[in-house]
């Protein structure tokens, strides 16, 4: 039995809901996390206390703000051991901050012929902004080869690793396989030529401890949607030395120094890549759900995660007329699975009559199904407050499910 | 709403057994149209004479939803004008909005239960859409 | 006696604030206002009952969210009149959305030696941007001269606007001077030349009804956070016709139709511009406050405002020591100021002693800071949870720092 | 806190009197630097000679904290040597922070107030940033 690692009826509101007469099973945590009640406290808390804009005025509520604002950049240094504060952007999410990369990064670092190294499991906000940014420079894509169960192995990196390779942009964990990808040696192999590392960290921060250092990044992009934060944040991760070369993309509001009629110069980072009004409060937000997140320990988060990935991929391979995706071992939060001759819209819909939440699609990852050979997938990804009981929910509403479709 | 509403007898038999569900020889109008919330494809042929739909066949990958839909749809408008047809997909797509459909939907009205799950009606009226563009090219 | 259109207590709980022992008189609602609680109960609200991701799942949570984001879109289109939501794209805010444009629309349409015609009085994110795409193209920034009051003629616009004018970009109302800009003449004049009108309706929109149409404007820019919405969402509307023909800038998420390795096809605006997870909640808590603004109605709130302003903008005259700018009337709800020998960051300082919060700086116009022949001005800026007795205490403070700084 | 513990008497009087705000004719040294949020000005002009600073002025705009700051700054560097200045910019910047200055920070001290303002430390330590700019150029 592997249990919750909170009281989830206390700190998740929505668990309390029920659908079409259940309670709620929500496997669909990749797509988005639920937000516990100190992240929405904290957010109201701000509106109704210390809300004005940042970086502008001297009166109090705006010293409260750019102080509250200021410490939840902080909060977010520490959590994934950053250096500095400074390296830490905030956008509105993970295809935010990896089109920042690939447009500021990219356009002016990238020369014709250059590689990119992508592997073909990316999600689309980690492959199209470098589809684009190649058509931009012309520079030329190069795709890892897949192992048969989905993995990177180093070897297949190696082949398409050259005195070429400009950047290398992987996922830590699919989206999809629930596969973990070898960053720490990926970067290893890129650095050696000269390349940068960008790490698409989408599924892998809210599940594991982050240290950018340890990881070897250059790049790190992740949504606080995912990770029991608000929609609209996020953050792009990355090095001072490189942060401070790049130019920034978007223009105006508190990104500038000086500005006349003709020309303007630039703040220095982060506020450089920050133009506008930021999403303060989704901020802050976020500060509260790394807090809590930190509070349950995110060596167990990611224990957890594993223990019930690996438990439903294993369940999962014993139906007949089952396929699962991804490998074995580790398999973290997300399992991939089909069912012969039932499409995964069509499952995903019977799951809804049960108040089971999955997502059925192509998950943003249309190379990725066009190497598995299949139009979409079901999906079904836990977070620490999940149980083994929803698993076993899932499994019983397999076993419906076909016999509603093979009737 | 119970399931057995939404995937009435008739939707499963066409799902089962589809219809048209082939390309054409010499079609006079092909769509290919993509759903991209799931990555379903559905190709459309007409062989359209005399402003008269001859012939209609369908291929693709897709839920029971949209493979039903694509099927009715094609044996519903299989000799009839493309007037009509068109019509008959106007029609169908109000209907899914609660707009009572002023003629015979036939067969497709077994789909009215999608119109409680506002992403299935992308699905079955993704066959209606084709057509629409098909009988749009010129 | 000019008072707030609501019951400001009952609303607004910040207001019931004290600060260094006097209730909150807050004057900076140009920077940002202030949230209702009908606008952040929706936020609560979707997070407790509906929280999931949108345009992705089947399930019931995903059913509910899609449902929402795409009312709280409709609710947009109606309350600016467009003709299609579809026309309507969420962004961050205000710079965001003119960004998109200046990137997407000027970097697809502008040839070297094109014009873009500006006011020295624009916020630098209707300014920078601008630059910037010049710099791509090539093209020419040509800026209209303003009235010893700070004003527009149409003829001095006259003067600006020539055969090759291929985009407009104004600000409805400023920022600074709470002058009101003639965008429909403005918009015809470029009309005939075959040009676009660009409006940034930041300090616009929050303050008086909004018709796009009667407006003239080809695309029409706005921020949540200035108009009782969260931070971190805003708006973009454009005409159909052109963003059907713009590319969008940002990839990845539920933008994309078809991707394989090398190439990737684009969703239909507005999924178009709208790259990766929105801020789902920041759209709600938008709509949730265009429903309150409605209520209270536009027409009302644009006849406090200005009463606000004229009245404000009477009183400070006749302070002696004290120069204001913009002209007298139609006065908006945004009043700068100066006080001789007495630096606008010490202004608000003693304004903040006495729980005054006013802004003091550049206002993101460094080019109007500049043709105003200032560094820098206070500035107090009012909603309709203002009243006249605000302007009063305003008044004492004003007193009481010339007397602080001149003893 | 009161106005007064943030005003205190030095600071307008350095304010009300700025020491060295001139620009020198032969500086060896020139910073310019915008504080961006309000657009104040500071260019200080230093004359080192021997690891010394003999002369020192500045000029520009800002508000009152910025300007005494930058007064009393200058006062306090003139005569020292290039890392006794920069030591006391970098005792002062500390010294905002909370940190007790190790070495005496003279009519600066009257600044304590600032720490109470995060955004006002910015124009408390603008003349700093510059000294400290200005040495660092080689
Ligand atoms: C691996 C991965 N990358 C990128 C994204 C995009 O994140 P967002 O939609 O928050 O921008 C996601 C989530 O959808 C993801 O799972
Ligand atoms: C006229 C004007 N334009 C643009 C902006 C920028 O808005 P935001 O910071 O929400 O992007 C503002 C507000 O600061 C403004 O007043």
């Amino acid at each position: 039995m592997i249990e919750p690692l909170v009281d989830v009826s206390r700190d998740f509101p929505i668990f309390n809901r029920r659908i079409n007469g259940y309670p709620l099973v929500y496997l669909d945590s990749a797509a988005t996390s639920h937000k516990p009640e100190p992240v929405l406290a904290a957010m109201d808390q701000f509106y109704r206390h210390s809300n004005a804009n940042v970086l502008r005025s001297v009166h109090t509520l705006a010293e409260e703000a750019t102080t509250a604002y200021a410490r939840a950049r902080e909060t977010v240094s520490t959590f994934i051991a950053a250096t500095d504060p400074k390296e830490v952007i905030f956008t509105r999410g993970t295809t935010e901050s990896l089109n920042l990369v690939a447009r500021s990064f990219g356009d002016q670092f990238l020369r014709a012929g250059d590689e990119i190294v992508l592997s073909p499991m990316e999600h689309h906000s980690n492959l199209v902004p470098w589809q684009q940014v190649a058509k931009r420079t012309g520079a030329v894509l190069r795709y890892i080869d897949l192992a048969d169960d989905g993995t990177i192995s180093i070897d297949a990196v190696r082949r398409v690793i050259s005195p070429k390779t400009r950047i290398a942009a992987l996922s830590k964990i699919s989206n999809v396989l629930g596969s973990v990808n070898p960053i720490v040696e990926v970067a290893d192999l890129v650095h050696q030529v000269g390349g940068v590392m960008v790490v698409d960290g989408a599924q892998s921060v809210p599940h594991e401890p982050t240290d950018v250092m340890a990881m070897n990044a250059d790049f790190l992009a992740f949504s606080g949607h995912k990770m029991c934060g608000p929609t609209g944040i996020g953050v792009l991760w990355g090095r001072a030395e490189w942060l401070a070369q790049m130019e920034p993309i978007a223009f105006g509001g508190e990104m500038i120094s000086y500005v006349d009629r003709e020309m303007a110069t630039w703040a220095e980072v982060p506020e450089k890549f920050e133009g506008g009004t930021p999403n303060i409060a989704g901020a802050i937000g976020l500060a509260a759900a790394i807090d809590y997140l930190t509070a349950i320990g995110m060596d167990k988060i990611c224990h957890h995660s594993q223990a019930l990935g690996e438990h439903a991929f294993d369940a999962l391979r014993e139906i007949s007329g089952v396929s699962v995706y991804g490998p074995r071992r580790p398999h973290a939060a997300a399992v991939a699975f089909t069912i012969d001759g039932i499409h995964p819209h069509d499952i995903a819909q019977v799951f809804d009559s049960k108040a089971i939440a999955i997502r059925a699609g192509h998950h943003c990852a249309q190379p990725l199904m066009q190497w598995l050979g299949v139009g979409s997938t079901a999906r079904a990804s836990f977070y620490f407050y999940n149980s083994s009981n929803d698993i076993d929910r899932l499994l019983d509403a397999i076993l419906e499910t076909k016999r509603f479709f093979q009737r | 709403m119970s399931l057995d509403d939404l995937y009435r007898e008739t939707i499963m038999d066409h799902n089962q057994s589809p219809r048209n569900r082939r390309s054409l020889e010499h079609p006079t109008k092909t769509v290919g149209l993509l759903n991209p919330t799931c990555g379903d494809q559905l190709k459309l042929d007409l062989r359209v004479q005399d402003g008269m739909v001859v012939d209609v066949g369908f291929t693709g990958h897709g839920c029971s939803i949209s493979m039903a839909s694509a099927s009715m749809l094609t044996e519903a408008i299989k000799g009839k004008s493309t007037d009509e047809a068109l019509a008959l997909a106007r029609h169908f797509k109000a209907f899914l909005t609660g707009t009572p459909s002023p003629v015979n939907l036939g067969d497709l009205e077994a789909l009215q239960g999608v119109s409680q799950f506002p992403s299935r009606v992308k699905c079955a009226t993704l066959a209606h859409n084709a057509l629409e563009k098909a009988l749009s090219q010129d």
